[in-house]
């Protein structure tokens, strides 16, 4: 029952139980709990929104295929809790291989799907991805694909690539669960719409969710990052410490109704509101450079400058810095993410800056997971994964002159036998 | 049961219509005659719906109505045979004769009775041969005409316009639609029967409506008149002073244009030559390939067999641009469509030519183009050459498609109707203007449907049928002369060689 | 003989005047000023020069689509593949960048007109020569485009674009005087002087009527591909201008089709050709620029801006729409009977 | 892409009316179907693959559906010689108001329904309107109601909304033997469709204003009224996807349409069917064979796994392609063998 924490739809009823999940002990009790109050929601509003355990979206997308299917207004305290306290804690697993870490895993055995011996060579691996739509995916893709090549027991690698059409990937999903795949990797393009498809497929094959969940339990594990709120309560929290109080805060974001985005939104408003701060605007630029740069410049000559700079992901961070620099303005303390562009800007300019990441890396552990599970051995229920934040400390580490401008530092990729060509570089 | 009350129109601020009025009674056919932009048409848009009147009033049996739309005046039994046709070419002819009242069973069109009346419609006009189910674009436009017919009459009508009716049509065609007219009347229907073929006029009216410059000269009864009144009525003058004097010199030098043998899939057989400074008039009905004559000329409808020499230099245009280069112009009979942009300036318009094809002229400058407009007498030629040409007449419209020409300096001037739909001080201008042009050494070929304006400009005359050349004549032939070339059937035809199609 | 006759009246007369006015495109200059006016009460520091100048370099890209567009559609086309053009050209002059680091951006830049140039000759040709319509060439080039430059660049642009390459859309030429405001006008400037010249008119007359135009003589084909031509450089030097504004970017000119299509017929010009101004259309840019801004400034929800966007456009269109259509339906009819 | 066997209609009325039949592209485009899946069928087997599975089937067919219904919906505007460019948003919108109004609850499902379709109808008639009434290019009009539903979605959903209880869902799921039942409600709107053009006034009369607007009027056609009747029932089409696809995903999605890009891949289905893009000519059959031919080629790209990027390029191309063959029919006029 791992899905099942509380959507809230109608602001009547309000989440009542705060999580300090520590001890597995007491988080299945919180979990019960959980069940009770959404079985008692489901009476007062019957409503299939997804879970908030539920995965982010792929940083820099503007487009609006990201989602995990809820109502803006909603925020769920008790996930807001669990992913705060999550990014304080250092995850079990190998040191310096991130995408192989994980956090507050409940293992589970996975003997009924191991191949027998024969078979253990000649791996068929299925994946439906939702698309390839921005440079985000496109990363995850490459390092996706130069994981599989890692590993010679993996004979056949199918992908269908849904282009960003929720009709097509529940076709895909039928498609692949009708071929001969061993285990299939699902990328939802859309949480809520694809759960039939997914549940469908369960009976058929071991399922690997990542990035976006799904509305069921039937998939073996579910990987993802810590969330969308810890992103945006990192980005928030830094602009807190670095912005005198007073200070006028400009928040861009992509574009209204995106789930995850929405979570890293109503986390830093959260953040926000209990500072000195005060955000004077919030804009959208449909992930479009030109649009953001735009905005920022209005922003400033209207508030006669702008103290720091809230972002909800980063395609359109380089943008905003130019727009100071263009405005003769100095830069002030920004947030991005992990995408080259910035990292370089931020290291060359050496702005005050911030970059939390929704980490490529994450399009590694599927595969690794696969082969876990078609092996016997056991894998967490929810595969949480550490989701860095790049500082000013660690910031040169990841820069990469030699990567493209839109390539996402946190790909855990740099070890792979492909880099850095693979990746453009 | 009809009666038109002061019916008055402008578009765009050019009156075409001032206070004309008209009565009609059961089992009458009321003639309306009048000049080519008399306004005849116009009046009949009027009273089909396709336009609404700026002023006046249409009564149907002592009750005032109005039709915004033809539907309206369709359901007032009120049915029209449009003068250009009114036919989808891509759908059958029982889809065209019964548009817009289909037959239905269960809310069902049904083919079959579709079928089955338009069959029994066009048998009532002696049609024969045309399948219900054939698509029109494959049908000649003479049965076109009776569909179009057919179409007007698939509607129960008490009152049935036909605006030219016969304008396309062969003489035992034309016979055929007579009885068919005596017919309809007999049954009681009211006629308005529009022409300027005075023969079938007085064989078929009992009234006869005189159009002139959009008003409404006089209204006799046909037993009280004759053919000359009604002439002089329509002209407002006598024929013989109408028409410019011919040059007086006789025309010398070797032909600038010559055709030999030549033809394509409308024409057959042309041979003919052109001299400088006359004027070759080129007669036949509507259909019977002048039209195709000159667009095989000027390279829009090339001829695909035959030599073609232009002065002297062997040349058979297959584009416009071809014939345009050697100097050869074309004034087409469809001026909005073909003639003009409309939307354009006066200068624009007049400069498109030479703008088009530079190697043959520079484009005149404003001073120059003042001068050209001057020259073919373009009506206010004086206040700019800005004004774009949608809002000028029928007449100046047609005078700038002339100026558009002279601008290239042309040596062969090829006119088609140049004068329809010009209204009379226009037409007498465009006349003079051509005689003119001819006087100072151009080339000129001249079609017209109307015998008098034939007869009145050529210096020889040219009789085409069904694609062939039927003969020729000398100036002065008369109307009886033409149109007994223009009926030759196609075994005459044949006879003089030459299969056509 | 020059008598004046009674159905030629000395002038078309004021309803037709101001028909013709309404066809000049007279509504989208009330909408501008309108905008302009409304800009300046929400914000009086817009009229600050170098705001003024910011907001101009901001409408460039748009006004070249919209002049590029112009021509198009003036003689009766469309063109939906200036968006992927500028997407494409953006992304394609990063890649040139990271093949040829030390490019001059001189060269890039013709190399992006170049290519533009050539998918608008592409798509004159196929237009003019096959008889594909205009709006199935343009909407499959975009396809092609879109799909083919991504294919090239395994999904995303590979190279950063320089700073010189990039100062056309960012920098100043002396003085505050943007780069792009220089660009817009130029092309502005020559945009008129092409619809004044000869080739300007018989465009225009092609698009008012085919049949006319080719019957005087006029290569009907070879005016049309020219168009097409100029519209795809015009789009490839947007791309120059954005990519320079706002460096590499993926989905650079996402939804430009669109943009530039309704700037045109918002600055008066009719959809099938034949009639409007280039200078209403590139008005018609900056006014939607100008409604972009309004709604920004006046904080409207991102969401609900399309919808007064689409309201206006199509308020502005019913406005000039109204004259036209009274005469069309009065124009012959297309399927005369053969002769 | 085809052979040509030159003009048979010179030898007499049969020969002609059976080339007449021969040259309509409806025949054309499901040969062109037939030849796509045996050649699909070919490569596939060639490697080691299985094309014609039945669950390959079913999916086939499955991915007909929604383009499928939105499809038919847009070539009866475009017969009228209209054009719809809005049914993307409705498409979502539609979803939506589906999901939202089931709520989850059997006993709302007719309501649902019922609500969708009213709602579609609704935007029909407002598009219908301003075409007619406003005089605003289809092209522009269809544009700006797309924009202020895009605002209404915006503004009001944040992402999947509502929940389709499962005997709905079923619609989108359950299938008999290899057909899915949703293909059962293509099939039915496509007859009804079918029905109305050809044997139903309506039907008539749209071809006819499609064919030419003033030769129908002049008929006694009420123009008006049947281009406004072809965009409710286009509108009418796009709530069954709407519908279809809420069963479907078993929830509301406020880019079901956007992303799926049904505005422009509609249109390109009808031609490619061969229907006339000015109007008047194709129809129902036609656009099916369309929609099958690019369901096929998605399979067989899925099953050959084509870069997406690429796909889309092939896409434009076979589109252009495609029309240009048609216009090559019809001006020949001469029966044509496509493979």
């Amino acid at each position: 029952m791992r899905r099942t924490s509380v959507v809230k739809r109608t602001s009547s009823v309000k989440p009542t139980i705060a999580v300090k999940s520590t001890s597995p002990a007491k988080r299945t009790g919180s979990v019960l709990g959980a069940v009770l109050l959404a079985a008692s929601l489901l009476v007062s509003c019957s409503s299939d929104a997804p879970p908030d355990g539920s995965p982010s979206a792929p940083a820099g997308s503007g487009a609006p295929d990201d989602d995990a299917g809820r109502e803006a207004e909603f925020f769920a305290q008790e996930e807001y809790d669990q992913q705060l306290s999550l990014m304080g804690r250092s995850p079990e697993g190998p040191e310096g291989r991130p995408w192989e870490q994980m956090l507050i895993p409940e293992m589970i055995p996975t003997e009924e799907y191991a191949l027998p011996e024969a078979e253990a060579a000649d791996i068929h691996l299925c994946f439906s991805n939702a698309g390839v739509f921005n440079p985000w995916r496109q990363v995850g893709m490459t390092t996706m694909e130069e994981e599989v090549a890692q590993h010679e027991e993996i004979t056949e690698f199918t992908v269908i690539d849904a282009e960003g059409q929720d009709d097509k990937q529940i076709s895909d999903i039928q498609e692949l669960a009708g071929q001969d795949c061993d285990a299939l990797i699902v990328s939802p393009n859309t949480t809520a719409t694809l759960t039939p498809a997914v549940e469908e497929a369960c009976g058929r094959v071991p399922v690997i969710v990542f990035d976006r969940g799904v509305n069921t339990d039937c998939p073996v594990t579910f990987i993802h990052p810590i969330g969308g709120y810890a992103y945006g309560a990192a980005a928030a929290d830094f602009l807190v410490d670095e912005v005198d109080p007073g200070g006028k805060i400009l928040a861009l974001r992509i574009s209204p109704g995106v789930d995850v985005l929405e979570n890293r939104w109503s986390a830093a408003e959260l953040a926000f509101e209990e500072s000195e701060l005060e955000v004077v605007d919030v804009e959208f630029t449909d992930g479009d450079p030109a649009t953001a740069k735009s905005v920022v410049t209005d922003a400033i000559q209207r508030h006669g400058g702008i103290d720091g700079v809230w972002m909800d992901s980063g395609a359109t961070s380089v943008a905003a810095i130019e727009a100071f620099e263009d405005a003769g303005e100095e830069v002030p303390p920004i947030t991005g993410e992990d995408q080259q562009d910035f990292l370089q800007a931020w290291s060359e300019r050496d702005l005050t800056a911030l970059a939390p990441t929704y980490p490529t890396f994450q399009w590694r552990t599927p595969v690794i997971a696969a082969l876990r599970v078609l092996a016997g051995e056991e894998v967490p229920e929810e595969w949480r994964l550490p989701q860095p934040t790049i500082t000013e400390d660690d910031l040169e580490s990841y820069v990469r002159a030699d990567m493209p401008p839109l390539h996402y530092a946190m790909c855990g990729c740099e070890d792979m036998p492909g880099y850095p060509q693979a990746w453009g570089g | 049961m009809l009666t038109m009350r002061d019916m008055t129109k402008s578009f765009l601020g050019n009156r075409v219509l001032h206070n004309v009025t008209l009565d009609l009674v059961p089992g009458e056919v009321h003639a309306v005659v009048g000049e080519n932009g008399a306004g005849k048409s116009t009046l009949m848009k009027l009273l089909s719906g396709e336009h609404t009147p700026d002023g006046g009033r249409i009564e149907l049996d002592g009750e005032v109505r109005t039709f915004a739309h033809p539907a309206q005046a369709q359901a007032a039994g009120i049915g029209v045979i449009h003068q250009e046709l009114a036919l989808l070419p891509d759908r059958t002819v029982a889809e065209n004769v019964l548009l817009g009242r289909e037959p239905t069973r269960f809310g069902l069109v049904d083919r079959a009775a579709m079928e089955r009346r338009t069959a029994e419609l066009l048998d009532d006009l002696g049609a024969v041969g045309i399948g219900p189910g054939t698509p029109v674009r494959d049908l000649s436009v003479a049965r076109q005409q009776m569909v179009e017919v057919a179409k007007a009459l698939a509607a129960d009508v008490r009152i049935l316009v036909m605006d030219e009716p016969t304008a396309a049509l062969a003489e035992h065609e034309v016979a055929a639609l007579c009885d068919l007219v005596r017919r309809l009347s007999a049954r009681g229907l009211g006629i308005l029967y529009i022409s300027h073929r005075l023969r079938e006029v007085f064989a078929l009216a009992r009234r006869i409506t005189v159009l002139k410059d959009g008003r409404a000269v006089t209204t006799v009864a046909t037993d009280d008149t004759t053919m000359d009144a009604v002439v002089r009525a329509m002209v407002g003058r006598e024929l013989t002073s109408y028409y410019p004097p011919r040059a007086a010199r006789a025309r010398v030098g070797d032909p600038v244009l010559t055709v030999e043998d030549a033809g394509n899939e409308r024409l057959a057989r042309i041979s003919l030559s052109l001299r400088p400074g006359e004027i070759l008039g080129v007669g036949g009905l509507q259909g019977s390939g002048r039209s195709s004559l000159a667009r095989a000329l000027f390279g829009a409808a090339p001829f695909t067999t035959g030599t073609m020499t232009v002065a002297g230099r062997p040349l058979r245009p297959r584009r416009p641009r071809q014939a345009i280069g050697a100097g050869i112009a074309l004034v087409s009979e469809d001026r909005k469509g073909e003639g003009l942009a409309l939307r354009q300036s006066v200068r624009d318009n007049a400069l498109l030519v030479t703008r088009a094809v530079p190697g043959r002229q520079r484009p005149p400058g404003d001073g120059a183009l003042a001068e050209l407009l001057a020259r073919v007498r373009l009506a206010g030629a004086g206040h700019g050459a800005g004004r774009e040409v949608r809002f000028l007449s029928g007449g100046n419209q047609q005078k700038v498609v002339i100026a558009k020409w002279l601008a290239a300096r042309p040596m062969v001037l090829l006119f088609d109707e140049p004068t329809r739909g010009v209204d009379v001080g226009a037409k007498a201008a465009i006349h003079t203007l051509v005689r003119e042009l001819a006087g100072e050494g151009l080339a000129v070929l001249l079609i017209s449907s109307e015998l008098p304006e034939l007869i009145g400009m050529s210096d020889r005359l040219l009789v085409m049928a069904e694609g062939h050349l039927a003969g020729e004549l000398p100036a002065g032939a008369s109307e009886e002369d033409i149109m007994r070339l223009a009926t030759t059937d196609r075994t005459a035809l044949a006879r003089k060689g030459g299969e056509r199609r | 003989m020059t008598t004046e006759t009674p159905t030629t009246p000395k002038a078309p007369g004021r309803p037709a005047r101001i028909a013709a006015l309404l066809g000049g495109g007279a509504p989208v200059y009330a909408l501008l000023a309108a905008l302009l006016v409304a800009l300046a009460v929400t914000d009086p520091g817009f009229y600050e020069p170098d705001r003024l100048l910011a907001f101009i370099r901001r409408a460039a890209p748009l006004v070249l689509l919209a002049a590029g567009q112009y021509l198009v559609i003036v003689c009766g086309q469309f063109d939906l593949s200036v968006g992927a053009i500028v997407t494409a050209g953006v992304v394609v002059a990063a890649e040139l960048y990271s093949e040829f680091p030390g490019a001059h951006w001189l060269v890039v830049c013709a190399v992006l007109l170049g290519a533009g140039a050539l998918v608008g000759l592409v798509n004159g040709l196929i237009t003019t020569g096959l008889g594909v319509p205009s709006f199935i060439t343009t909407l499959g080039m975009m396809l092609i485009l879109e799909g083919g430059v991504f294919f090239w660049t395994g999904g995303s642009p590979q190279g950063y674009l320089p700073d010189d390459f990039r100062a056309i859309g960012r920098d100043d030429v002396f003085g505050g005087l943007p780069w792009a405001v220089l660009v817009c006008a130029v092309v502005g400037a020559g945009a008129v002087a092409l619809m004044r010249s000869g080739f300007g008119r018989t465009l225009i007359a092609t698009g008012d009527s085919e049949r006319a135009a080719a019957l005087s003589g006029v290569r009907v084909h070879r005016v049309r591909t020219v168009a097409f031509v100029l519209s795809g450089a015009a789009a490839a030097l947007a791309a120059v201008l954005v990519g320079g504004f706002s460096g590499v970017s993926a989905q650079a000119g996402s939804g430009l089709e669109f943009e530039a299509i309704t700037a045109v017929v918002l600055g008066g010009v009719l959809l099938g050709g034949g009639r409007g101004s280039v200078v209403a259309a590139m008005a018609g840019a900056f006014s939607l620029t100008a409604l972009f801004t309004l709604l920004n400034l006046q904080g409207v929800s991102g969401a609900l801006e399309s919808t007064v966007q689409g309201a206006i456009v199509i308020a502005a269109v019913g406005l000039g729409a109204a004259d036209w259509s009274r005469l069309r339906r009065r124009s012959p009819s297309r399927g005369g009977p053969p002769s | 892409m085809t052979a040509g066997s030159p003009a048979a209609s010179s030898t007499g009325r049969l020969a002609a009316r059976l080339a007449w039949r021969l040259s309509d592209p409806a025949v054309g485009v499901w040969l062109a179907a037939l030849g796509v899946t045996l050649l699909g069928w070919i490569v596939v087997n060639a490697r080691g693959g299985d094309f014609l599975t039945q669950p390959n089937v079913t999916i086939i067919l499955q991915n007909c559906v929604a383009l499928g219904l939105i499809a038919l919906g847009q070539t009866m505007v475009i017969l009228t010689g209209s054009l719809d460019l809005s049914v993307a948003y409705l498409v979502s919108l539609g979803t939506l108001v589906a999901a939202e109004t089931m709520d989850g609850r059997e006993g709302n499902i007719a309501w649902a329904v019922l609500v969708v379709l009213l709602l579609a109808g609704a935007v029909g008639l407002a598009n219908g309107l301003i075409v007619t009434g406003l005089r605003v290019n289809a092209f522009i009009a269809t544009l700006g109601t797309a924009l202020i539903l895009r605002g209404w979605i915006e503004d009001t959903y944040t992402g999947p909304a509502g929940s389709v209880p499962g005997t709905f869902r079923r619609l989108g799921y359950d299938r008999i033997g290899p057909l899915p039942v949703s293909v059962f409600l293509l099939a039915a709107v496509a007859v009804a469709l079918w029905l109305i053009c050809r044997r139903t006034r309506l039907g008539h009369h749209m071809y006819a204003t499609g064919g030419d607007e003033h030769a129908a009027r002049l008929s006694g056609v009420r123009t008006h009224r049947t281009v406004i009747l072809a965009h409710v029932l286009c509108s009418l089409c796009v709530g069954a996807a709407a519908l279809f696809l809420a069963a479907r995903f078993g929830t509301g999605s406020p880019w079901a349409g956007t992303e799926a890009r049904y505005d422009l891949e509609s249109i390109a289905a009808v031609v490619l069917g061969g229907t006339l893009l000015a109007g008047g000519r194709g129809g129902v059959v036609g656009t099916l064979g369309g929609v099958v031919v690019l369901a096929v080629l998605d399979s067989v790209f899925n099953q050959l796994s084509v870069d997406p990027f690429f796909k889309n390029v092939l896409r434009g191309v076979v589109i252009i392609a495609a029309v240009a063959v048609w216009t090559r029919r019809r001006r020949r006029g001469a029966p044509r063998r496509t493979a």
